[in-house]
């Protein structure tokens, strides 16, 4: 992970021009300029592929620059707690041609870590303190992941799988105990106690 | 009720009944409001309630001494023009101060507001102030304007005297309809004294949290509802006995009273608010012009 | 009593002995003393002059051979006025003067030019006039280069060409005189001008106007005033400014006024003074270096002199006289004092020296004060000088006097901004503040300048009785 | 509300109970999807005006604090600094089922469960989210409440502050409100000085 | 004998003032105390001055006639109000003025000041009018000198209108003596009565100019704010009081008693268009333009100034409507000025004494730290807006009554705007000084001591019973108006008789006191209140503390700047002023290039002047 430390270069990239292109020659634009063959049409107006986490960042650069997708438009994570991975999801768009390139990446659990690519797009720092914020990956070179959103929060970073809402829930706040008189009005007998027993997180 | 025991009950019980006019007035401006919104609108006293509540609460907030001293100046110097304009049967006071002096007295219930506002250290209050300072240069100018054009013509500054002009010759003789220029500019310039919409942009709302107000919670904002109640009938009464003859007996001048503000409601039930800035325009472009017509007109053939 | 020639000889005796003794210290009291003892001569003979003028025969030679002289009551005053300023400036050159070779030199030119001053004032004989104005010019010359700097060279040659100008068109007068005359006594000439033809009067006037007018710093011939002035010693720009051209002023005037009384020459001279007025005050206002600036405003007070002389009435040219005593106290202050400002800050540009009011707080009240009084602010002298011209002037009326009046008005607004602006620069945040004061002779001779101009209001009233005689002295030649 | 409390009133306090209650000023704190029922029952179909109840902007000048759905626990600090400013008798309505016992959000690490644990509600009006009609029918039983003189909960913030400090603290730690509320309840007379 | 006494303590000051300058730099106390004594004494021989009211002193003999001074109703009046705000301004700078080192001559140019002001009043003849005049204006420039840096460079700038209205006047006066034949008023009035119109008009505007521009009327105001703004602020409050106010003495002395209002009133077409109708609309201009310039002001002294002259234009308005009610306003509201102005910047000196600054956008929320200083202005701004039951108000009453029945409706309207322009600024000034939250920095500020606060406790006393009660003042002025031929005011300790108009000043604040009353009741009906911390505030949820800003001082009137913009940044009067001062430098320098230096030229002059001076003495026979 060789992580770019140079200050962020935000010129803004000129306009792609030129006559929108179709799918295909697209995929076949995006393989020929970044040298990644992995990209597939996935449905009208979007294309897939995988990258590997370290080439990520040249893959960007190259699609900006030579294949006219000027605008990130996020940047997702999925938690494959089994797999013991996180998947970032790196979603491009060109205005021009109007179609969606989504690359996957996928990175060990264990130390999180991914390169940054705010030197690129100055937002992406805004997804990357989104999902520092909530997984836990660290990006390397983004200088301020400080969390905003959870501003009070101590615990673990929550959306991760192995961390309970339920529990945590359970065991910080407390809940009324709750006797509703009304139901014997409707069905006469449903008393409350059946609703505590099962679990109700379906 | 001009003198002796007559004059003393009167000065007493003169405050309760503007009081109760001024929540009558303010309950029928709700009401139409109400009506003409298709809603059945709050009870006719509902101003009255309102005061109540407000005074009977509790935990009163204050920001200082002159916070308090403010609020004792508003209503004090709404009720001083309320003594020095002439109604019905009691003109005692108006021997000792004339119009200007009764238009100098209403500027002190807002500066007194305005320090008070300003103790209460609220950005918010400051801006309402600066805005209410800032509008009084619109309607207060072109209203002064339509009264030096009508001193001038009857060569007194006394407001009795003026009423005793027009009620010589019944209709013919009002403000209004001698000098009809002078009576609508007056009009326009009665919607901005009444901080009605579409001039209601000191205690606008939604951008600045109804703007003096801010802060004032509690008995500060009763006595702001009492003031604003007792101001409601002087405004219209110095309207009225201006521009409309004044009024012989209570009756023509509870129906004049309620003839006047229904106009000025209805005006501000359909109406949206002029910023600041266009507000002033508009008094500079349209009722001032028309004022200054009236005078020189008066000029040409008065003098 | 004795002889009034002694205010040729004594000074010439003076400036001899100086160069033969050759020591400084017997220079410098030699020059103290000399003025100082015809100032004394000069008290003893006022009130006989004020009677009626004093005839000097020399060596018994009687007209129209001998060179008639003679001490009135103009003459004593004028005599009086110099002899004491330079007694003033001599003690102020004692410390401005550094310790030079030739010092010795500069004072004996100095005595040479009191003599000629004192001839001036004193001769009746046109030729003789000739003579000593002569003699002023060329000390004058010598006086202004003493520097040696290029400035100095270049503004003394100037000054030469325009004098020597001069002097050719005053021989150009004498002659006519002479031919018409067939003397040189300016009595016999003032008759024969009365018969000769208008056209021959009028050519003999004006080249003599014109040719003691140069030293005198009429309007269009005192081109040569601001450099001379600025790029001479101060000391020497005090005596030009002070006294030589005002005394070659009175000199022309009474001249003119006797001599070519056959032509009336006053309009031209007021059209002339009040061009001199507005010239001096407006080219003083631009300018950044401090005595050059000083020297604009001579040229227009000696404006505002002669528009007072050329009203005609004996109140103007009382005026005149009082604000010439006036000038020549507050301009010999100003000068001296600019002159230290120079030495201690070695600029002559006024924006250098911000701050030097509290380095030498002193000089720069004296400075204040003296330009009070040539602004005309009263309760000082200056005011009361002022304020008679004008008042002569609206006596007289007519259109030309009252534009002169508004034109000294406006002229006064110019002079005083450009002088308080010097003094707002004096005060201004200064740079240090270690004191850096006049040497106490010089100081001593300012103060008593910047003395006699603030209470000079004082003197009024003995000065009112004396003025009368004086003022006569130049509309009568006896 | 203890019962000594109901039989004490004077005669006066009766009367003014019963004019107060015509008017109530509420400031909403419009969180979650409850903010969505306000405006029918303002306007013309409902009309919540004949009651005298009227939308307010500032606390200072509010009776009533209406918590419209879910509070998270960096919206619970506003709330509790908005409801110390407000002038007493002052009363917090929670609105729909978000604030009984945490609603649909019951689940959630963030969001608190029970807002009487922090605030004294007055009322709550059950329902995800309640009609209209409910609002109305909420309202107009707080207006007998004050009208009876039982709506008293704004004193129990003062009685047992420790209690509704110490969940405060449990949920987000100390903050500056400027309020020393004991103080301010010894000092207005309703801690009867005695703690 | 008090008369000349009275003239000739303020010499004397001057003289022992330059003798104990040395003293200045070891101990100013010294120094401070004499010249409080001074004045003092100088106050109390103004009072046993009174009986010598009407008889004239002869003093030396200059050119023909003697200066005479004495005393007269107006001069009286005047003498009174220098005296006293002196005696005031000293007491104040005894605590307000730390280091008299830094202002050497502070008091000296004040005691010559006061000398010039005196006599200028006290002049019975021409002459000895324009010499005070001088003594006065060149004392004010060396006053104005003591301030800050930018005080000496405001100070050339006032230099220059000074020495412009100097010469103008001496013009005049040299014209008057010489078409009037002598400098005694007497003699001058009667020649005036039936001069023919040409001399009439010049000697008139001759006359009037200079003091319209040391009265800092419209266009000729542009150095006063610049020059009293810098310099240290007590000298500003008595400059800002008095100073301006001889201009305007000026004018009554000559409107009224020299040329006599007959003669002024033959200047003009008819009884609505003569020179009086000039003045009024001058005036009116004074009134609304400078105060709406104050508005934007963003230093407390500036804003001040700018009011000055507005005040000023009012002042010009009462007197040049020449009827009983609106002369009787213009010369009460140059006393009632004097006193709320003088009130006003005292608080901001005391404000300036503890905080170091004046910038309006810096202060804020000083109510609780110094009371006294907010009273003070307090009282101050409700006259300077001219409410009752303040002074300010009764004045102003009768300039608008007497414009309104006068038949000038839209100079009334003028005079209205200009009072609207008054409140808004005034508001300001108090608000963004005494109200809003309280900056970090000032947490420690102390009240002033006791002797900056007296003159501040008199003035509030003085402003308040000349509002209740104005009769003080009236009788006064009833008399001065019988000297300047004017039918005199029939005042009654209120305010005005019943027929002339209707206002009797106890009567309302009477009525104001018992519904204060009321509003006190009231209030105390309600709940207990408690007073709480300025970060206790709705700011709509945010938490508020010393770090977070939540102050509106910046742009107060938005909307006003949002209209007036342009007209305010370039206003037509300063830039033609400007203009000139570039077109007389310009004409300098062309002259200058008449010395060119090479001796060809100077040649050429010579016999240019030669041939030219022999055509003219050709022409002329």
């Amino acid at each position: 992970m060789n992580a770019q430390t140079q200050a962020p270069t935000t010129s803004r990239p000129p306009a792609a021009t030129g006559a929108p292109r179709m799918t295909e020659a697209l995929v076949s634009a995006i393989t020929a300029e970044t040298g990644i063959a992995t990209f597939r049409t996935k449905s009208p107006r979007r294309i897939e592929g995988t990258v590997q986490a370290d080439a990520l960042h040249s893959f960007a650069a190259a699609l900006r620059s030579r294949v006219g997708f000027e605008h990130l438009s996020a940047i997702s994570c999925v938690d494959w707690i089994a797999e013991g991975e996180f998947e970032l999801v790196y979603h491009f768009w060109s205005y021009r041609d109007s179609h969606l390139v989504s690359a996957r990446v996928r990175i060990p659990r264990e130390p999180g870590s991914m390169a940054t690519i705010t030197d690129l797009w100055l937002p992406a720092s805004f997804f990357e303190r989104d999902i520092h914020e909530f997984y836990g990956v660290v990006f390397q070179g983004n200088t301020d992941l400080e969390r905003y959103i959870l501003s009070d929060w101590k615990g673990p970073p929550p959306m991760r799988k192995d961390f309970s809402s339920r529990d945590f829930a359970h065991e910080h706040f407390t809940f009324k105990d709750y006797e509703p008189t009304w139901d014997e009005l409707i069905d006469g007998g449903y008393h409350g106690q059946k609703r505590q027993g099962e679990g109700s997180d379906e | 009720m001009n003198s002796g025991i007559g004059l003393i009950v009167w000065i007493i019980a003169y405050p309760f009944v503007s009081f109760s006019l001024g929540v009558l007035l303010g309950g029928y401006g709700r009401k139409l409001t109400a009506r003409i919104q298709r809603r059945v609108g709050p009870s006719w006293i509902q101003p009255f309630f309102d005061v109540v509540k407000l005074m009977s609460k509790k935990t009163n907030v204050s920001h200082g001494y002159m916070h308090d001293v403010a609020m004792m100046m508003l209503v004090g110097g709404t009720l001083l023009t309320m003594y020095f304009v002439p109604v019905p049967g009691f003109h005692y006071f108006s021997q000792f101060g004339d119009y200007i002096v009764i238009m100098y007295i209403l500027l002190v219930p807002p500066l007194g507001m305005a320090l008070g506002v300003g103790q209460t250290a609220n950005p918010n209050g400051s801006i309402g102030i600066a805005r209410a300072l800032q509008m009084l240069a619109g309607y207060e100018v072109t209203f002064v304007l339509t009264f030096i054009g009508f001193a001038m013509k009857n060569g007194t500054t006394s407001m009795y005297e003026l009423m005793m002009i027009q009620q010589s010759g019944g209709v013919a003789t009002w403000g209004l309809v001698t000098n009809p220029l002078l009576g609508v500019a007056a009009l326009f310039c009665l919607q901005g004294m009444m901080n009605e919409k579409p001039f209601e942009v000191v205690i606008a709302p939604h951008e600045i949290a109804t703007g003096p107000m801010t802060e004032m919670g509690g008995k500060y904002l009763g006595m702001m509802f009492i003031q604003h109640l007792i101001n409601l009938v002087v405004e219209l009464t110095i309207y009225m006995n201006l521009f409309l003859g004044g009024a012989t007996n209570w009756f023509e001048y509870v129906a004049k009273l309620f003839a006047l503000f229904t106009l000025v409601m209805s005006v501000n039930a359909v109406y949206g608010r002029f910023r600041t800035d266009s507000a002033l325009r508009f008094f500079w472009k349209l009722p001032l012009p028309m004022a200054a017509l009236g005078v020189i007109l008066i000029m040409i053939n008065g003098i | 009593m004795v002889s009034p020639m002694l205010f040729i000889i004594a000074p010439l005796a003076a400036a001899f002995l100086m160069i033969f003794i050759n020591r400084r210290g017997a220079a410098l009291a030699l020059s103290l003393l000399t003025p100082a003892g015809l100032a004394i001569l000069g008290v003893s003979w006022l009130p006989a002059t004020l009677v009626r003028a004093q005839p000097i025969v020399v060596a018994s030679i009687k007209a129209p051979l001998g060179i008639p002289l003679s001490l009135d009551a103009l003459g004593a005053g004028m005599a009086i006025l110099v002899a004491v300023s330079s007694v003033l400036i001599v003690l102020y050159s004692s410390s401005y003067i550094h310790r030079g070779h030739h010092e010795v030199r500069y004072y004996a030119v100095v005595m040479i030019l009191l003599t000629s001053a004192f001839g001036l004032v004193l001769t009746r004989d046109i030729f003789n006039l000739f003579v000593f104005f002569e003699i002023l010019c060329i000390s004058s010359y010598i006086l202004v280069s003493w520097e040696q700097s290029g400035a100095a060279l270049e503004a003394s040659f100037k000054y030469m060409v325009l004098g020597s100008i001069g002097s050719t068109f005053l021989l150009v007068s004498i002659a006519l005189a002479y031919k018409a005359a067939g003397s040189l006594a300016m009595a016999d000439i003032a008759v024969a001008f009365d018969s000769a033809p208008r056209g021959y009067v009028i050519m003999a006037a004006v080249t003599f106007l014109f040719g003691v007018g140069v030293e005198a710093a009429i309007f269009p011939v005192n081109s040569w005033l601001p450099d001379a002035h600025s790029s001479a010693p101060s000391s020497i720009s005090a005596i030009l400014s002070g006294f030589v051209i005002e005394l070659a002023l009175v000199v022309t005037f009474r001249v003119l006024n006797t001599v070519f009384a056959a032509v009336d020459v006053l309009p031209l001279l007021q059209i002339i003074a009040i061009a001199g007025v507005l010239v001096g005050e407006f080219s003083a206002f631009g300018q950044k270096d401090l005595k050059r600036m000083l020297a604009y405003s001579s040229i227009s007070q000696i404006g505002i002199m002669l528009f007072a002389l050329s009203l005609g009435s004996t109140a103007g040219a009382q005026a005149g006289l009082s604000h010439l005593l006036m000038h020549a106290g507050a301009k010999s202050a100003l000068f001296l004092i600019a002159g230290y400002f120079i030495l201690r800050t070695g600029s002559r540009l006024i924006d250098d020296y911000t701050g030097l009011g509290y380095r030498m707080p002193v000089s720069a009240a004296l400075f204040g004060l003296a330009a009070l009084s040539l602004v005309g602010a009263p309760p000082l002298f200056g005011f009361f000088t002022k304020f008679q011209i004008l008042a002569a002037a609206a006596a007289t009326g007519g259109g030309l006097a009252w534009f002169g009046i508004a034109s000294i008005l406006s002229g006064t607004v110019l002079e005083a901004v450009y002088l308080f602006r010097v003094i707002r620069v004096l005060f201004a945040q200064p740079a240090e503040r270690s004191r850096v004061e006049m040497d106490l002779p010089a100081l001593v001779s300012v103060a008593l300048f910047t003395a006699l101009v603030v209470f000079g209001a004082l003197l009024l009233p003995s000065l009112s009785s004396m003025i009368g005689p004086i003022a006569d002295g130049l509309a009568t030649l006896h | 509300m203890a019962e000594k409390e109901l039989t004490q009133r004077t005669a006066w306090d009766k009367v003014l109970a019963n004019l107060r209650k015509r008017s109530l000023w509420m400031l909403h704190y419009c969180t979650g999807c409850g903010a969505v029922e306000l405006p029918p029952t303002m306007t013309s179909r409902f009309d919540m005006e004949r009651f005298g109840i009227m939308p307010m902007v500032t606390p200072r000048q509010a009776d009533i604090l209406l918590i419209t759905g879910y509070l998270s626990v960096k919206t619970l600090k506003r709330v509790i600094l908005i409801y110390e400013q407000m002038v007493a008798p002052k009363y917090v309505v929670g609105f729909g089922s978000c604030t009984i016992n945490g609603g649909m959000y019951w689940n959630s690490y963030t969001t608190i469960k029970a807002l009487d644990r922090y605030l004294p509600v007055e009322m709550y009006l059950a329902g995800c989210m309640p009609r209209p009609e409910a609002i109305i029918s909420g309202f107009n039983s707080l207006i007998d409440k004050i009208g009876k003189g039982e709506a008293n909960s704004w004193k129990d913030y003062y009685e047992n502050y420790e209690f509704y400090k110490k969940n405060q603290d449990h949920v987000f730690g100390d903050i500056e409100t400027h309020h020393d509320v004991p103080a301010d309840g010894r000092y207005f007379g309703i801690l009867e000085a005695k703690r | 004998m008090y008369t000349q006494a009275l003239l000739a303590l303020p010499l004397v000051g001057f003289v022992v003032t330059i003798v104990l300058q040395g003293t200045a730099r070891r101990s100013p106390a010294i120094l401070k105390t004499w010249a409080l004594l001074a004045f003092v004494a100088m106050a109390a021989v103004a009072t046993l001055a009174f009986p010598e009211i009407g008889d004239t002193y002869t003093g030396p003999m200059v050119f023909g006639s003697s200066l005479s001074i004495g005393l007269t109703d107006l001069s009286w009046w005047f003498v009174m109000m220098i005296a006293g705000i002196t005696v005031l301004t000293s007491f104040f700078t005894l605590g307000a003025l730390r280091d008299t080192g830094t202002y050497p001559m502070y008091y000296g140019w004040l005691f010559l000041k006061v000398f010039g002001m005196l006599g200028l009043v006290m002049s019975r003849d021409l002459l000895t009018f324009f010499i005070m005049w001088e003594i006065m204006s060149w004392a004010t420039y060396f006053v104005m000198q003591q301030g800050k840096e930018e005080g000496r460079e405001a100070a050339l700038g006032y230099l220059v209108y000074a020495i412009v209205a100097g010469m103008v006047l001496l013009g005049g006066v040299l014209f008057i003596h010489q078409s009037a034949g002598s400098f005694e008023f007497a003699v001058i009035t009667a020649y005036m009565a039936k001069a023919e119109f040409g001399i009439l008009l010049a000697s008139v505007l001759l006359v009037l100019v200079p003091f319209l521009i040391e009265a800092a009327v419209y266009p000729a105001h542009g150095w006063l704010p610049s020059a009293y703004a810098s310099s240290e602020t007590s000298m500003t409050a008595y400059l800002s009081s008095i100073s301006t106010r001889m201009g305007l003495f000026g004018l009554i002395l000559f409107v009224f008693s020299v040329f006599g209002l007959k003669a002024i009133d033959r200047i003009g077409i008819s009884a609505h268009l003569n020179l009086r109708t000039i003045l009024l609309v001058l005036a009116a201009l004074t009134a609304v333009l400078p105060t709406y310039t104050a508005l934007f002001q963003h230093d407390a002294k500036r804003l001040l100034t700018w009011h000055s002259i507005g005040q000023g234009g009012y002042m010009l308005l009462g007197l040049a409507t020449a009827s009983t009610l609106g002369t009787a306003g213009g010369l009460m509201h140059i006393f009632n000025y004097m006193t709320y102005v003088a009130l006003i910047i005292f608080s901001i000196a005391a404000v300036e004494y503890r905080t170091g600054t004046t910038n309006l956008n810096k202060l804020g929320g000083l109510i609780v730290k110094q009371p006294v200083a907010f009273l003070g202005m307090l009282f101050g701004i409700i006259g300077l807006a001219g409410i009752p039951p303040m002074n300010g108000f009764v004045s102003k009453w009768f300039i608008y009554r007497s414009l309104i029945l006068g038949g000038y409706p839209f100079i009334a309207l003028a005079a209205f705007i200009a009072t609207v322009g008054t409140i808004m600024s005034v508001y300001k000034l108090i608000h963004n000084t005494f109200l809003g939250q309280l900056p970090e920095r000032y947490n420690d500020v102390k009240e002033v001591g006791l002797l900056m606060q007296l003159p501040i406790w008199i003035l509030m006393g003085v402003v308040f019973t000349t509002g209740v009660f104005p009769g003080l003042i009236l009788q006064w002025i009833a008399k001065i108006q019988v000297g300047m031929g004017i039918v005199p005011i029939a005042w009654t300790l209120g305010g005005v008789a019943r027929e002339a108009g209707d206002l009797n000043m106890m009567v309302v604040t009477a009525v104001f006191m018992a519904t204060f009353a009321v509003g006190a009741i009231i209030f105390f009906i309600g709940g207990k209140r408690r007073i709480v911390s300025q970060y206790d505030n709705y700011a709509a949820g945010h938490f508020l503390n010393k770090d977070v800003p939540y102050n509106f001082n910046y742009n107060f009137y938005s909307a006003f700047d949002h209209i007036f913009e342009k007209l305010y940044h370039d206003a037509p009067v300063q830039t033609a002023i400007r203009n000139l001062g570039r077109f007389v430098r310009m004409v300098a320098d062309y002259v200058r290039r008449f010395f060119t230096g090479q001796i060809n030229t100077y040649a050429a002059y010579y016999v240019a002047a030669v041939i030219i001076a022999l055509a003219i003495l050709k022409e002329i026979p």
